[in-house]
């Protein structure tokens, strides 16, 4: 059997069966759980706190705080879901994710486990510059802290139970215009990521990349709402006898070289997509550890495309200029393709 | 926590001057009536973004920036359309800058939650809970640095104090004696949670004490009270006495933002409050006075539905920014 | 700031167990070797990296550690020697760390700054001030879901308390009544940097009271007075009372980390906190009760002295990693 | 006239220069101006207190606070000079200096100006991971900040004196084995940086990398640490007839491609040598931004030599393998260089 879900959905039914399943669960964070209150920013633990007295707790306003409340709960064999109510408050927290969660095991000699997840909305929607940032940058690479980013309902289930069954801290970037948020709290240029959702247990591993599309000719790397810009592009180039692979990246850090390696291999032309500033973002570990591997086989130096190196504008005009849509990939495979 | 015996309220208002008040009143009218009509703009569909609107908090806005300086400073948050308006920016350059013209107080760039114009004394607001608390008392580190005998109004939710800024910052202003007034909208909530579930101790004013300096919890639904505490507090700083910390109780009357209904507000509560609007309250006062006709106050509504009509429909015209604009104002 | 009236002091020598006196007395002792015999390490190059020490500060770490049971956990700082000698991590163990070797506690990848070893109930140090103090609240929470009924005993400096991580951490701790022992060493320096500087009131104690729960002042160089308070205060904490804050006042004889010469510190200061010497006070009082000899009190010195030897020529010989060990320990 | 001086030496004179030519200069931090003190952690503010009374403030251990004091006033006019006792707390600091300062002229429509400079120790020295990083990778690419690191005396004093004029904000990595820390600081492990000081006034861009040492065969990219090792790697290739050209990145953001893509040019063949992770850090975007610039150019795949994705380790002996080191770097280029 299965059933139409969207992020937000399929979150929630993810935290609540792992709850179910391993009473160390825990929910962590502010506004999650208050009675008439909205469920976190995006509703993603909505109705939880009834079904799981005690164990949905509200915070102040600390991001500091409940973070580094999270790594200890972890330390001592809790499993700590966390989550700030927009990515650009991990600023505040990233003392405790960076200095004691992500190093924790290696300088105690690996005797500690941080088995925490921190979830994290991203995006530019209309908020202004604070509520916007694409915050993968900024977590990538941290040594002993994985970083995961579901484009699909389908995925951010299964990697979130993936994430909380892990022994690492992990940290999940969601996309706000994504989670299939309704009525009153829908996103203008929401992208429908719905999936059918099993209703069997299952997770999706943290390392590994995904083909969404097949292709021959170019090798289209994206991830969260790029990731759906990216297949829209495909379309519009398939007529035009462009067969562009698109591989969701998924797996931020570790990075699925092997997946990756396989398409670049095959087309030999790469184009990385995201959404965010194009200098010392996520697209150039990408590019560089591509250039690194399969360099060899590159017919063409790798493509970025991404953002403009701007903090995020509030007004409609500039925030839609500001992140790269379908026709600026398309444009941009035109142009990678040419003889 | 309605209305503690603590709290200091303010002098008859027979002891202002008639224009005084009637300034108040017709500042407090126009805040309530811009946010009505940002609402309205906001649920049809026409005005984009997200808002965090002040309808029931207007006192605390006019009162303390009542008590300041033109060349004093204020920071504001994601809820700043009141501070903005009572710090003296216009409402054309406000809705301009929530319809992301490029007209606006922040050439559209900014948005609600960031609304300021420096020349005007305010600070874009920041958006960052508690954020703008350590930028505050930096502000008043230069005015004392200066001499310049400038005072800084930082404003902050109660939600606020539980962050490490607050701490950080207010505990610096109070080492340094720095000129900043820390004015906490105590409205009972941090978004959907209340200020019990957060605090041992919800009087906000109380912890002014641990950092060594005063603190004081004023009715902030009554703006003679806010404006006498601020003109007290300005007056403490201006003599290099330090901060001040004030509690100004009050209320929200709409939703934290967006479309919120509020479900999480106690009944009670939310009726006890509503009956203690500050706009109503100052009416009746000024009724009281005897020197203030009903008309006079109608007029008072009439103008500002005119001023915020006309200025809407220009605003729905500003110019938008154009993709040239992306690229600029990142770098000196 | 010496000895204020307000501080709590202990119960008589007399009416304490002369097997646990001798037990507390013996754990200085061996703290001190141990610090000097590191310094002398140090300076002559023998030993690598930097290192904070706690000479002067032993009655804190064993006063406290003495009350708590072996399940409980403690936090530590870059200045964890101490701690983690009270806590009953092994001379060797801490040695071998700080020689870099894998048979020390970290395997040789934490260093100084980060000794600990969980099976003993110590987290390795966190350098990061204030770092440990949401930690600490974490694990409690944890103690607490799980009803375990352990206490988590937290350890910092006067200087954390003006960082948020404190602000933050002590917060929720008292919100959800955590079962943690919040104590604080106020040895009067942050580094080079005089408590009177960074707070108005530096009484650090009375910073409880505004997060709505308890904190005591003690005496934290006589060990018995530590002792007592952290037995009340752990007990208040397994009741479910929540958490209490500990002010231990005591001085640093050393300088702050490598070869700091101290100049900062104001010369009375230093002479009267010398006097004040926590395990020369613990011998007087010993000695006072008549059924200790001098003779005795020599004997734990030379165990100590013997003990740290054989210990420090281990070490020097302990194995060191290899390459491979770079990559290890990353992931679990 | 000319003195020699070490990079401690000379920020503190340059410091003392601004301030005296500009009353609007202060310093602002932990432990810069305590009587009887050091000057901060690495003696670079020590008499300061004493020559400039009040302009150089000691603030509680509070980076979050003292970095939105130090926004705060900059935004008021002054030009305050703040400083981290080393850089790995910069986390503590970053929403300050991300969400604020550097946004701050954006989002307010280019009216602000938010004239600051940042100090930050980085590098590994023997204290362990939380006292070790190399943070420059946090900041690079964030729009709105600038980022430099000198890796020699002259430069450190003549960025400094240019980040203070500077109206925008400005983060200056300085490493702790460059210091020149003499007696009771001195640094096991530190590396020359001293340079002839000229009396004059003088200022060094903040967005130039520089040509260290000129050669046919290589380019390798460097900062700090590791610009020296990488001239001591290329005076070990030079006998066995491999010229390598050593370019001082030195501008981190913004990146000198003009310079930096004359040498690759010339070359074909790249080296970039970093201290911290691989993945994700400055290396990734100077090879990605190689690539899409010069990648014609490119006669092999650029090298990235860095350290392991792994904390900073403790023990000596893994420190020194942690950090790439000459023999790495000439290594590289050998196997760079086969034909
Ligand atoms: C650091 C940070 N955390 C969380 C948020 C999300 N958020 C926006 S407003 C708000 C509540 C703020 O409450 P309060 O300070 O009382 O101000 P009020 O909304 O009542 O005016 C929260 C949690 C934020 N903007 N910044
Ligand atoms: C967040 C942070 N800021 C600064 C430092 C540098 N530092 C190390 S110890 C210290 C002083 C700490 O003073 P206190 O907390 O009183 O502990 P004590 O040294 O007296 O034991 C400072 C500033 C640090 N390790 N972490
Ligand atoms: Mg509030
Ligand atoms: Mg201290």
């Amino acid at each position: 059997m299965m059933k139409r879900q969207g992020i937000a959905e399929a979150l929630r039914e993810g935290i609540a069966e792992e709850m179910k399943r391993d009473d160390r669960v825990f929910c962590i964070g502010e506004d999650i759980g208050v009675p008439g209150g909205w469920g976190g920013a995006f509703t993603v633990t909505l109705g939880l706190s009834e079904r799981f007295p005690g164990r949905i707790i509200d915070t102040p306003i600390a991001e500091l705080g409940f973070t580094g409340i999270a790594v200890g709960a972890a330390m001592m064999g809790m499993r700590p879901i966390a989550d700030v109510q927009y990515a650009d408050f991990l600023f505040l927290a990233s003392d405790q994710l960076i200095n004691n969660a992500a190093k924790m095991r290696y300088m105690s000699g690996g005797t500690i486990t941080v088995p925490m997840v921190m979830r994290a909305p991203v995006g530019a929607t209309g908020r202004g510059s604070q509520h916007a940032q694409s915050m993968e940058r900024y977590f990538v690479g941290v040594p002993g802290l994985k970083v995961v980013a579901p484009a699909t309902a389908y995925d951010a289930k299964g990697m979130l139970k993936a994430a909380v069954r892990d022994d690492n801290p992990v940290m999940i970037f969601e996309h706000k215009l994504l989670y299939g948020s309704k009525g009153a709290r829908a996103e203008p240029g929401a992208v429908d990521a719905t999936s059918d959702i099993p209703d069997e247990d299952y997770t999706v591993p943290l390392n590994q990349a995904l083909v969404r599309r097949p292709g021959r000719d170019v090798t289209i790397l994206g991830w969260l709402l790029m990731l759906h810009y990216s297949l829209a592009a495909a379309n519009t180039l398939a007529p035009e006898g462009i067969q562009a692979e698109v591989v969701d990246v998924r797996s931020l850090s570790p990075i699925d070289y092997e997946t990756i390696g396989a398409s670049v291999r095959k087309t030999g032309r790469v184009v990385i997509v995201e959404e965010g500033p194009k200098t010392g973002g996520v697209a150039a570990e990408l590019a560089a550890g591509i250039m690194e591997r399969f360099g060899d086989s590159l017919l063409a130096p790798v493509v970025r495309i991404a953002s403009a190196d701007v903090p995020v504008p509030f007004s409609p005009i500039l925030e839609n200029t500001y992140r790269p849509d379908e026709a600026r990939i398309a444009a941009a495979v035109r142009q990678l393709m040419k003889p | 926590m309605n209305s503690p015996p603590t709290q200091t309220n303010s002098r008859d208002a027979a002891e202002f001057s008639r224009d005084f008040l009637l300034g108040l009143y017709e500042k407090m009218v126009l805040i309530r009536t811009f946010e009505e009509r940002v609402k309205f703009l906001f649920l049809e569909g026409t005005m984009p973004g997200t808002i965090h609107q002040c309808q029931g908090q207007e006192a605390t806005a006019v009162g303390v920036c009542a008590a300041l300086q033109p060349g004093d400073f204020i920071t504001s948050t994601f809820r700043g359309h009141g501070h903005a308006l009572a710090k003296g920016l216009s409402v054309q350059e406000l809705l301009d800058e929530l319809f992301g013209a490029t007209t606006g107080c922040c050439k559209g760039k900014g948005g609600s939650m960031h609304v300021g114009n420096m020349s005007k004394g305010m600070v874009p607001g920041i958006a960052i809970v508690a954020g703008g608390i350590p930028l505050a008392a930096g502000m008043a580190l230069a005015f004392r640095l200066r001499q310049t005998g400038q005072v800084a109004a930082c404003f902050f939710g109660d939600g606020a104090v539980a962050e490490g800024a607050f701490h950080e910052g207010v505990n610096m202003a109070a080492i340094w004696d720095l000129p900043v007034i820390f004015v906490c909208e105590n409205n009972l909530y941090g978004a959907s949670t209340h200020i019990q579930k957060v605090m041992k101790n919800p009087r906000v004013a109380d912890r002014a004490a641990a950092y060594g300096f005063r603190g004081e919890t004023v009715d902030g639904n009554d703006v003679l009270a806010v404006y006498e505490a601020a003109v007290r507090a300005a007056g403490e700083c201006r003599a290099g006495k330090g901060p001040v910390l004030l509690e100004l109780l009050t209320y929200r009357r709409t939703g934290h933002s967006r479309r919120d209904p509020c479900h999480y507000q106690d009944k009670h509560e939310r009726e006890n409050w509503f009956a203690r609007d500050p706009i109503e309250r100052l009416a009746e006062r000024l009724l009281a006075r005897g020197d203030f006709q009903p008309a006079e106050l109608a007029a008072v509504q009439e103008r500002s539905n005119l001023q915020i009509e006309t200025a809407v429909e220009r605003a729905k015209q500003a110019p938008q920014p154009t993709r040239e604009d992306l690229l600029a104002d990142v770098l000196a």
